[in-house]
């Protein structure tokens, strides 16, 4: 069951996540992008930390409140994907306060559908989708989430971009792993551990 | 790396006072948020247009808000961009009760968040269009090109046409023709560095150059030796001829920040020579910093195809401190 | 260390071709010699105003030659003052019979090189008078200080006052004055390189800085830990404000050719600050680049007390594309 | 005796002399001044090399061409200061065809002298004054020039500058050689050699 402070902490573990991951990011984006994902996420994910002493109706709510929050302050390409996903993800939660891992998996697959729709993206073009898509695909409570999700983030490493600004690079984007792939599976991880 | 700033996270809002404090007369600023407009606010009746992206391509975007270009720019973190509540203050300062043309920079993130922020204005009942310019003709497939100098064609033209009392639709008819005709290519010899993290964009050698880059750290899509100017604007040229008919063009020659503006000056000698070689007729010339990547030591070519309308609107009057007639 | 040039000896021509290529409409040349005029010509019965020095400083000085500005602009080679011979085809070229105005930067080859074409003119017939900027206060000793970016200011004054029609003397009398009153300082994080030899003017390291830098690449009276922009500013304001009175004043914050506008904006934004808090009026402001040295990443801050003929005087229309108006 | 042909020699020489120091005087100009000493001095002697092959009727009109060449292509300091000192050198060469050392002498005492008007200068200021002046008094024919000249040179290193470009630098001017001191006991020797 996820739990709305399970929600708040796996929000929380994420910050953390992606502040200790910070530079890497970053580096990923200066290697195959504009060298910013990591201070993009890290701003946005401070502003969500802060969000989080605030109290909540519903899980609905709270990934509301995520979304508009991202949103509002990550910029660049992933503030809107990661905003749009949140709030999607809130029209499957409405208003329960508490979520099994069905209901887990349909917000997050709403989440999902939202990143690909907002950013007319598909699986294989080397972006946080391939991390998104694959990972819900006949995900099952028994699996091993953290090694499904390092898995598909390496997977990344040997794809041609052909979204986003890694695409600009074409065949020398290969050697890189996505650094939204890589804060996708930090989020990802983060939610996943608090559903038990 | 060395930045001449005080706080990385308030660079682009100290820049932003800076900049109001300095021109009162042509900016204003919506409080507390990091959108320059005009100083006399939106002008009732007209088409209002509004631009904007990450920062650190100064003097774009704000410096081209003034009468005759933009009426708010949209200042996001450095090479981030803006989010869609920044976006939504450009608009509603800029709309003067006709439309707002929204021009934006083919990148994932600001097509997204102007396209939400148009949702926002659309739904407060503010009529918003938008043309996207995608010039950079150094990425082959149209689809992914990126949004460079020629960007600040965009402005010029739309801005002259929505001040000459055009509609919506007329305004951006016009700026639809810019977009779709204008080419640019840029190339760099030193990296800008990213104020908050401190990195360069790329790492190069003494001997190696970037051909192909975009305005916002990215390396190029070709990594060279470094040769005499004279044979680095053939390379760019060879791509943009192939693109731009021969006949009257308005050519750019835009430094990327970093660059003296003896070696732009040289650098056009060369671009011009050669195109009027090659039966170009250069019938408008600008040569300067108009769309930078911060300290960015390099420059891009821009070619615009000139018909009268466009010819008439580059040269009506503005009073944007970018672009001054 | 590396340019954007063709054969480094042709820099200077190969730029001033471009530039009057770029904009024949302001800019004429004289043939065969590196010296810019204006288009259209001597005004005849006008005040000729003729300004120049080492290349490398652009847009300074044929950046301001136009309508309201120079009439002529003699380019040395880089940081190399100009010869006799050729500031003698500038004052030719500036005289439309009443007499020529030389805008001399305090460097013992500018003064004496002007000098000696101010002789050979004076032999020739011309009447020719001159006036000596230096305003530098990175140097204590009054006689020595180096001309600067005050020098503009002198520029723009000295220009207006001519083209509203004053007699050399009224002309030199109140280029004096602003000369007299203008008071500058600079700093540098990163040195520029030399196109002929491809030296930096100085060594840094990455933790260090120059204060009260020249405009040729000299390294500066001090070496300091690079630390926030704010309180470099604090450092150049200390010298400045000893000279300056509290009172109505132009600033300029100016860029030495490699500091991305970005920066110079932040950098305005703390002047301002703490100009106003010790009481002095910011009538006027001037942020960009206007007397650089070569690809310098720094700043410099200039003071000019203001009355109301200055003022009107630095108002008033200029046509050149370093200060258009 | 210096001849026509000869003082066309001591030129030549000093024209390889000084391409051949170009990047030492560049360096000491880089040191304490603008950088840019060697080149200039470098296409003045290009320049007047590109003179010698015509004929001159007298030392002072050879003088005095070299003296408008310099004066025309070195620019900076450097330029005004040697192009009067060939100039005014050239009145005391007069019509002669050849000269003794005490013509030779006079004629660089003008140039010393026209030197020090020019540039407002005097000895002890750290510029190529404090090579002209000190060399020349008391200066006799069984003089070993070239060891007068290296420590006159030498002698600017510690002095403190208080004219030209290197004054600002006040203390921290010493330390250094002043360029023009260098390219001026270049040509001094040049002439000097030729005076036998
Ligand atoms: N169109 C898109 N669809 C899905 N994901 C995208 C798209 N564009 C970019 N991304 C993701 O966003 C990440 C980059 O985010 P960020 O660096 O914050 O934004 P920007 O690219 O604007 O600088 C990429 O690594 C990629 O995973
Ligand atoms: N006022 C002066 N009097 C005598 N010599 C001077 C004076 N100013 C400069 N010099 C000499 O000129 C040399 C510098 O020449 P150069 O580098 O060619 O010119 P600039 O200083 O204009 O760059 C100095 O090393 C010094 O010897
Ligand atoms: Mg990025
Ligand atoms: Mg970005
Ligand atoms: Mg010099
Ligand atoms: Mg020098």
């Amino acid at each position: 069951m996820l739990t709305i402070d399970g929600l708040k902490e796996a929000l929380r573990n994420a910050q953390s996540e992606i502040e200790a991951n910070k530079d890497t990011l970053t580096d990923l984006d200066r290697a195959i992008g504009d060298g910013d994902h990591g201070i993009n996420m890290s701003r946005g994910f401070d502003a969500v930390s802060t969000i989080l002493n605030e109290d909540y109706d519903s899980l609905g709510a709270l990934s509301k409140k995520v979304g508009m929050t991202l949103m509002a302050k990550v910029g660049g390409a992933a503030g809107p994907l990661y905003g749009s996903a949140f709030v999607k993800a809130a029209t499957a939660f409405g208003d329960a306060t508490e979520a099994d891992f069905s209901l887990v998996k349909s917000a997050l697959e709403e989440g999902s559908a939202s990143i690909k729709a907002r950013g007319k993206s598909e699986v294989g073009q080397k972006t946080m989708v391939d991390v998104w898509e694959p990972f819900l695909t006949d995900l099952s409570e028994s699996d091993d989430f953290t090694e499904k999700l390092d898995r598909l983030v390496k997977d990344t490493e040997d794809m041609k971009a052909t979204k986003g600004r890694a695409s600009y690079f074409g065949e020398s984007s290969r050697g890189t792993i996505d650094p939204g792939a890589m804060s996708s599976a930090i989020i990802l991880k983060a939610i996943m551990k608090e559903v038990d | 790396m060395k930045k001449l700033i005080g706080e990385a996270n308030e660079l682009v809002s100290q820049m932003v006072e800076g900049m109001v404090h300095a021109h009162p007369d042509v900016y204003g600023r919506i409080e507390g948020v990091n959108v320059i407009c005009r100083a006399d606010g939106a002008k009732s009746g007209k088409v209002g247009l509004v631009s904007g992206g990450g920062s650190g391509h100064e003097p774009a975007h704000a410096g081209y808000v003034g009468d005759g270009m933009l009426d708010a720019a949209v200042c996001g973190e450095v090479f981030t961009s803006p989010t869609p509540d920044m976006v939504l203050e450009g608009i509603k300062a800029a709309d003067g009760g006709n439309g707002v043309l929204l021009v934006v920079k083919n990148y994932a993130g600001d097509v997204m968040n102007f396209e939400l922020a148009a949702e926002l204005a659309d739904a407060e009942g503010i009529k918003v269009d938008h043309v996207v310019v995608a010039d950079d003709v150094a990425i082959s497939n149209k689809d992914d090109r990126r949004g460079v100098a020629g960007t600040v064609f965009v402005h010029k033209v739309a801005g002259a046409a929505a001040a000459s009392g055009k509609s919506l639709e007329e305004v951006k008819a016009v700026a639809e023709k810019v977009a779709s005709h204008v080419r640019s290519m840029g190339m760099a010899v030193e990296p800008c560095y990213m104020p908050v993290s401190g990195k360069p964009g790329f790492d190069l050698n003494e001997e190696e150059m970037e051909i192909g880059i975009g305005i916002h750290g990215e390396r190029g899509v070709e990594r060279k030796p470094t040769t005499s100017v004279d044979s680095i604007v053939d390379d760019l040229l060879d791509h943009l001829k192939q693109e731009v008919e021969p006949g009257e063009v308005a050519v750019m020659v835009n430094g990327m920040g970093g660059t003296p503006l003896s070696e732009l000056y040289v650098t056009y000698h060369f671009v011009a020579k050669k195109l009027e070689d090659a039966g170009y007729t250069l019938k408008r010339k600008y040569v300067g910093n108009y769309m930078t990547s911060l300290e960015m030591h390099g420059f891009s070519i821009t070619l615009l195809p000139l018909d009268e309308e466009i010819t008439t609107y580059l040269d009506a009057p503005s009073a944007a401190h970018g672009f001054k007639i």
